[in-house]
């Protein structure tokens, strides 16, 4: 196993969980990115040495790099990619809805934690609510 | 035959539903069309004999859990209380409510559905039947108790029985659990006497859950609460069917904990505690039925200590109470039912003189309470002397024990039946009887059963012969030898006669004092208090404890999550070994590796979104130069285009947030940068161990092979992805697909007002 | 984001475009060969509609079918190989001419590539319509661009 | 045999995207929908009747080698679970097309297509015989639930969303990371093979790897202390929608920790597993206690009854295991009808708060006893199929002599009983509430989702008198997962 890439493992590792655990939405994107190029290498030291690409005809099969583990990774890339795209949609979302991009903490969790009446809780808007009855996709 | 009279049952249900839509009447009579049939039945087999029925109905066979009933002697004797009471109840409730009363199909089919739970119960062959039903019962009584639930106090009443029964009968799953695999069989009539520590815990719960469902001190707070109930429930409920369940359960498992000397004592505490204790209590309620729901604590107690105490006599003398008891218990809450329809009061310190204007319901009470006293010529009587006599044959500190609750128990019953009685019915200012019109037309319905019931006490003493070919076979069942004993109608001046008339006389004298004393202060209801504070406190403290778990902050979930993840990793990492470590594959790796890393700390360190953004490219394009070094040309190609469009979308849909981070310091920052750290560290080593030792090689020459041959393309990863793992692609392409979806729909959402102010 | 008019930029990007697009085209038809793929391919040409957007020339529209077409592509080239008893996903190889790219060895690989970038194309159209109309807070007075169709 | 297997994944992605294609068209659309998820439905039923029948069945995905490729493997196991967790889809899709666009529906334009690609993505996690294609599938699963919980971006929505998809983002890089390790120290990432391999590791990597995946497969089960993502985030979406998540989404979790857990025999990991039980339950039972809402007292409640599966799981008997299987079956039709029991409620009254309702078994009746059959039967009160969960897991921990366990499952018992007990109290009983505003849904509508509703309460009802023979055969897949010698012969043979 080559120290280097683990290296990179570790330090994306570190640096993602760092940013994901912060309270700006655009950092724990960033922090996801970031975990994601962390578990893409770590699935090819899992795989083995490096080598010559696996394109048959161009190399010595002995001398390639695992294929399959690139395929995963391949896949594991294209998801991830989905899926910070969404948690960007997301962020813009609240951003339209609060002006920024900050995650916070669930209402209803902190009114039980201090005992507050269910009152208290604002009530979302008929605004927001037909707004919401309207949506659905072009 | 059993699976008839349980599905008529069933059937009345359905129609009490569908008439009760008319009245309240006639869902009623409806639903006493079934225990009526099921009664007279009983009532026939008990008389013709013959062999014992049964059925079974297998449910779940991997669990011997099945539905099987025997109708044996026991159960006999149980079906004619159960079905017989019930249906005179039933037709008493037709009189009890009004016509207009709401809720009648409701009403109606819930009573018939605790009746038919109460039949499977009495006829149970396998402790789980016993306990299926068991349940049934609970939740059955729970809507019972609640019928008037608009208010807020037999709400909290009913939830109260609902937790006590319904904990209890958790309890006892245990111990029945216990039971059965210590026995071997959860057959009830093959219970093999089992012994030893897990005897002696099962023996405990099965006592604490039988003890919830009768009312036991310290479980009976339920009780006086459930008397919120409308009167027709108490009077059936309270008096003939649930609670006897958990005596009927003490009868029949204790064979198997015969053994057992915890069974016997804790069984014998509980009773004892809940003789004297209930006996205090009714003496000190103003509330009629209040006085009769710890008369009937009292009463259990006594059942639970002699068949707790086990001798043959004690049992036989237990099923002789039981028996007895259910007939003029049922009797009292019935008179006292028509009682407080007919004044609007149940307070006996506000009612009196009663005797004159309902002359009938003074005689019923008369008669009942004189057979709960134990007065001759009645049933009661002959109970009673069979429960003395047994604690004569009893021996050392079980006799002393058992003698001191029957006798004071006694004493006590009978200061406060005369207390009761002379509360309603003696002189004193004269309650004014001013029906509601719907009493008077119909009182003779409710008149009959209290009737029958008081009678039933006076015939049983006369046909004492026919009484006790009912409780001596069912006796012999529990215990064979307890058959050798019978109900005596008058057993001459004896020790145990003396023992009687002295409780009487000193029972009438306390009364009388008592009386005298005119004390008439409410006991605390400390237990109930207790109940509903506990309940209420955990409802009320759980937020607390929960706040502490569930504070709704996602940065500490994730660092929870990091935290456990890491632990994890540090079971793997215990196996590190360096030994099959290289410094690198290729220099570049190296300097690559270096600065993702550093791009990577920039990212997280630089306070600007532009700057975060860029960093972020530069990582990404460093680890396409890995994946170049590393001899993965196609994911360094997907790599680079990914990268260039997350940039781009980051900056598209975040460009106008602020252009700096919000500052982040303080401890908070330190746990994050802790748990980081760890988190990075781990996953290096948990990598390093996992890949120590391999038990396995990659088959990379099959798969170039297999690619070439057989997929078609020279590009082994391409042929992996679009053919060996197409599957994966085609679920990664869906996911795409999906959040593709998902993105237009929050734009949609979006946008779509700010369009419609646009044409305004 | 608005767009940049600016006719050079427009004029390159117009140029840019099919180069871009045969560029993707080979991407995906070299996939099965040489490094490339569906998804390569299918960001290419992404990024053309990224491009022509920021440049103002035209907005993706018709994206929710573009992904339904895709999704619809690639299912059913996985799954009706079952219908006549092949096993699931199973390949069809064919071989044909192609002027320019030589003898092509392919099969439904192709096909569920071509459905592949599809999806991908959609899923970029969605980005560019989801993200870059989006406007922070500021009142109903701002002119929506582009609602989507 | 091999098309049944596969159209429960097929047909669900073809209606999808046909759903997708005519999504202005409301009866095509629908049409589409309930089709693709009926056909995957009955697949599914004949797949169980098929392997009951002959045993287990391989799909070699692409006619390749299960050294090489994917392979589907459709045990007793899947087979049992499958059919099952369709037809809650199924059900939920009904009553989604009856709920319509109100203020509590779901969006049915996006919801039947999205049902449709979640319905998928729970057959090929079901089925499948790879570890990283169970990745793609939990993958399918959340990303289609992220977006059917978001998609009308309500406050509330979002910012719950954002705790749901972050949490959930993040324990798929664990799993990543975790596939990196297995196939590190295992050179495959077929459960057939890890199966042979991950035995022969040293004792260290070996229960470290079993530690990682049940870290992962635990938050998406919601187990203690890795639940909190839970009751934040379901109880925002429309019912329909928490409804299925409820029902599916952490039972997936759990059926992937009793598929993977003990096929790699991670025995050691028994004690610590019963302990998170434990946690599990009773703490999930004390925040159903706190709540003052029904949906979140219901959120709160999927965390206990995961304590009960685990803790079958954790005492790695065939008992227990079985027990953890029955549990599990039985959980998913319950849990989704009590959700669209609270549905309909907050249709009735325009609220699911409890302080704010009161009366409805007197106004409607009908909804008291269809939420008083699954509410018993979580409870664990016969005759209904809790009963036989309850039973089964609870006297395989005595037979073991689990003591602690016990306490904390008959705790767990008694604080969910309280909880159902304050739902019914709050809600069903007491006075009608004062002001009440119930969505106006045309009347034919209500019955498509009263009639749905009932539908799953026949099921509840079936599963609860069919227990028995389901028990025997979840012992069966049980003894089957306790000796996986065969499941590894018949994948690769």
């Amino acid at each position: 196993m080559s120290a280097a890439l683990l290296f990179a493992v570790g330090g994306l590792t570190s640096v993602g969980i760092y940013l994901i655990t912060a309270r700006s939405l655009s950092q724990i994107i960033l922090g996801f990115s970031l975990l994601g190029h962390a578990t893409v290498l770590g699935l090819l030291v899992a795989g083995g040495a490096a080598g010559d690409a696996p394109i048959a005809g161009t190399a010595a099969v002995a001398d390639m790099s695992n294929p399959l583990p690139q395929a995963l990774a391949l896949t594991a890339i294209v998801i991830s990619f989905g899926l910070t795209v969404f948690l960007l949609a997301l962020a813009v979302r609240q951003q339209h809805l609060t002006g920024d991009d900050q995650v916070e903490d669930d209402l209803e969790d902190q009114r039980i934690a201090q005992g507050q009446p269910a009152e208290n809780l604002p009530e979302e808007t008929t605004e927001e609510i037909t707004q919401s009855i309207e949506g659905g996709i072009p | 035959m059993l699976w008839l009279l349980f599905g008529a049952h069933l059937v009345g249900i359905a129609a009490a539903v569908l008439a009760g839509r008319r009245s309240m009447q006639a869902g009623l009579c409806a639903a006493a069309l079934a225990p009526a049939a099921t009664a007279i039945w009983a009532a026939t087999r008990l008389v013709e004999g013959g062999d014992v029925v049964s059925a079974e109905l297998v449910w779940v066979d991997g669990l011997d859990v099945a539905i099987s009933f025997r109708a044996d002697a026991v159960a006999l004797l149980m079906t004619l209380l159960v079905s017989g009471v019930g249906a005179l109840v039933m037709g008493y409730a037709c009189g009890y409510f009004s016509s207009d009363a709401k809720g009648g199909s409701r009403f109606g089919a819930t009573m018939l559905g605790f009746s038919a739970s109460m039949l499977g119960l009495v006829w149970a062959d396998s402790i789980w039947t016993l306990f299926i039903f068991w349940e049934m019962t609970s939740v059955t009584s729970f809507l019972l108790v609640g019928h008037k639930h608009t208010d807020a106090a037999v709400r909290l009443a009913a939830r109260r029985a609902l937790v006590i029964t319904a904990t209890g009968g958790l309890v006892l799953l245990a111990g029945l659990i216990l039971l059965a695999q210590n026995t071997g069989s959860p057959n009830l009539t093959k219970l093999a006497p089992i012994s030893g520590t897990e005897a002696a815990v099962a023996a405990a719960l099965v006592l604490i859950g039988a003890a919830t469902k009768s009312a036991q001190v310290p479980f009976h707070v339920w009780l006086p609460g459930a008397m919120a109930a409308p009167t027709p429930v108490s009077a059936y409920l309270h008096s003939a069917a649930m609670v006897k369940a958990g005596i009927l359960l003490i009868a029949v498992v204790g064979p198997a904990f015969g053994d057992v000397a915890a069974w016997k004592w804790l069984g014998i505490c509980f009773g004892f505690a809940s003789v004297i204790w209930g006996g205090v209590g009714a003496l000190r309620h103003r509330d009629a039925k209040l006085i009769l729901a710890w008369g009937t604590v009292s009463q259990l107690g006594l059942m639970f200590t002699l068949f707790s105490a086990g001798a043959p006599k004690a049992i036989f003398a237990g099923v002789a109470l039981l028996f007895s008891h259910a007939l003029f218990k049922a009797a009292l809450f019935l008179v006292v039912g028509e009682v407080d329809v007919r004044t609007g009061t149940r307070d006996i310190t506000q009612l009196g003189g009663l005797a004159r204007s309902m002359p009938l319901a003074f005689v019923v009470a008369l008669l009942a309470g004189a057979s709960m006293v134990g007065l001759p010529p009645l049933l009661g009587f002959t109970a009673k002397e069979a429960a003395i006599e047994a604690v004569l044959k009893l021996s050392g500190g079980t006799q002393a024990v058992v003698g001191v609750a029957i006798i004071g128990g006694s004493v006590l019953t009978v200061a406060y039946t005369i207390r009761l009685l002379y509360g309603i019915f003696g002189p004193g200012p004269a309650t004014s009887v001013a029906p509601q019109g719907y009493v008077r037309r119909r009182s003779w319905l409710m008149a009959a059963p209290a009737v029958t019931l008081s009678l039933a006490g006076v015939v049983g003493y006369a046909v004492i012969g026919g009484v006790n070919e009912i409780v001596v076979p069912a006796a012999t069942e529990l215990n064979a030898k307890a058959g050798v004993y019978e109900l005596i109608a008058w057993p001459g001046v004896k020790t145990a006669f003396v023992i009687s008339v002295l409780i009487v006389i000193t029972g009438a004298v306390v009364g009388v004092l008592w009386i005298a004393r005119g004390s008439n202060r409410i006991p605390l209801s400390l237990g109930a208090d207790a109940t509903d504070g506990i309940v209420d406190g955990v409802i009320s403290k759980s937020p607390r404890l929960i706040a502490w778990i569930q504070h709704g902050s996602l940065p500490v979930y994730l660092a929870v999550m990091g935290t456990v993840a890491v632990l994890a990793a540090a079971a793997l990492a215990s196996d590190f070994a360096g030994g099959h470590l290289i410094w690198w594959d290729h220099p570049l790796q190296a300097m690559l590796a270096a600065a993702v890393v550093i791009a990577a700390l920039a990212a997280a360190f630089v306070g600007s979104r532009l700057g975060a953004a860029l960093a972020l490219g530069s990582v990404g394009f460093g680890v396409t130069g890995l994946f170049l070094v590393h001899g993965a040309p196609d994911l360094a190609l997907t790599q680079l285009l990914v990268e260039t469009v997350v940039v781009v979308g980051f900056v598209l849909g975040l460009g106008h947030l602020a252009r700096r981070f919000p500052p982040v310091t303080g401890s908070w920052r330190s746990v994050r940068i802790m748990v980081a750290a760890a988190g990075g560290l781990a996953v290096t080593a948990a990598l390093v161990a996992a890949g120590t030792n391999p038990t396995g090689q990659p088959p990379t020459p099959d798969l170039v092979a297999e690619a070439v041959a057989e997929g078609g393309g020279k590009n082994v990863v391409n042929v992996i992805l679009t053919d060996l793992r197409a599957l994966d692609t085609l679920g990664e392409v869906v996911v795409l697909a999906t959040v593709a979806i998902g993105i237009l729909a929050l734009a949609r959402v979006r946008t779509r007002p700010q369009a419609q102010t646009q044409e305004s | 984001m608005k767009p940049n008019q600016a006719p050079a930029i427009q004029l390159g990007i117009r140029v840019a475009s099919p180069l871009a697009i045969v560029v993707g085209v080979y991407l995906l038809f070299a996939g099965h060969n040489f490094p490339g793929g569906g998804f390569a391919a299918g960001l290419v040409f992404g990024a053309v509609a990224i491009l022509r957007t920021i440049a103002g020339l035209q907005r993706p529209r018709g994206t929710t079918a573009l992904i339904a077409c895709g999704v619809l592509m690639v299912t059913v080239v996985s799954f009706l190989p079952i219908l006549w008893g092949d096993p699931l996903l199973d390949q069809r190889v064919v071989t044909f001419d192609l002027p320019l790219l030589g003898t092509i060895k392919t099969g439904t690989a192709l096909v569920f590539d071509i459905g592949v970038s599809i999806i991908v194309v959609g899923l970029v159209a969605a980005i560019i319509n989801g993200l870059s109309a989006s406007q922070p807070t500021q009142g109903a007075g701002q002119p929506t661009q582009g609602a989507p169709q | 045999m091999s098309t049944l297997v596969v159209l429960t994944i097929a047909a669900p992605l073809v209606a999808a995207a046909g759903g997708l294609f005519w999504r202005g068209n409301t009866v095509a659309r629908d049409a589409i929908t309930i089709c693709g998820l009926a056909v995957a439905m009955i697949c599914a039923f004949v797949v169980l009747a098929e392997v009951n029948d002959s045993g287990t069945h391989v799909v070699h995905v692409g006619g390749w080698q299960p050294e090489l490729g994917i392979v589907l493997v459709a045990d007793l196991l899947a087979a049992l679970i499958l059919p099952v967790a369709l037809a809650v889809i199924f059900v939920v899709e009904i009553f989604a097309i009856g709920q319509r666009r109100t203020v509590w529906g779901a969006n049915p334009e996006l919801s039947g297509p999205l049902l449709c690609v979640l319905t998928s993505g729970v057959s090929l996690a079901v089925l499948t015989g790879d570890l990283f294609t169970l990745f793609v599938a939990f993958e399918l699963i959340l990303v289609s639930s992220y977006v059917l919980l978001t998609n009308q971006g309500r406050p509330s929505q979002i910012r719950a969303g954002m705790t749901y998809v972050v949490m959930n983002l993040f324990a798929s890089a664990l799993f990543l990371f975790g596939v990196g390790f297995v196939y590190a120290a295992t050179g495959t990432v077929n459960l057939a093979l890890l199966t042979e391999r991950i035995p022969e590791l040293s004792d260290g990597v070996r229960i470290g790897l079993g530690a990682w995946f049940f870290v992962v497969f635990g938050t998406k089960a919601a187990v203690f202390p890795l639940f909190s993502w839970l009751p934040d985030s379901y109880p925002t979406a429309p019912t329909t929608i928490t409804a299925v998540f409820a029902g599916l989404l952490t039972k997936i979790g759990i059926y992937a920790m009793i598929r993977f857990h003990t096929l790699t025999q991670m025995d050691d990991l028994g004690s610590t597993m019963l302990i998170i039980a434990g946690f599990t339950m009773v703490i999930g039972g004390l925040g159903a206690l706190a709540q003052s809402d029904v949906k979140r007292i219901l959120s709160f409640h999927i965390i206990s009854q995961i304590g009960y599966m685990l803790m079958g799981l954790g005492l790695f008997t065939v008992a227990g295991i079985a027990g953890a299987i029955v549990f599990l079956i039985h959980n998913m039709p319950v849990k989704t009808v009590l959700f669209l029991v609270g549905g309909l409620i907050e249709n009735d009254q325009g609220t699911s708060t409890l302080d704010r309702s009161g009366g409805v078994a007197s106004r409607r009746p009908v909804l008291a006893v269809l939420f008083a059959i699954p509410a018993l039967s979580l409870a664990g009160i016969p005759p209904f199929s809790g009963f036989v969960a309850k039973l089964a897991v609870i006297a395989a921990a005595i037979a073991e002599a689990s003591v602690l366990i016990v306490v904390a499952a008959l705790v767990a018992g008694a604080l969910t009983l309280l909880s159902m007990a304050k739902i019914w109290l709050g809600v069903f009983w007491g006075p009608p509430a004062s002001e009440i505003t119930p969505v106006s849904v045309p009347r034919r509508y209500q019955k498509t989702m009263l009639g749905a509703t009932g539908l799953a309460v026949c099921g509840i009802l079936v599963i609860s008198a069919m227990s028995g023979p389901l028990f025997d055969l979840c012992v069966r897949a049980a003894e089957d997962l306790k000796h996986p010698a065969s499941y590894v012969s018949e994948v690769l043979s």
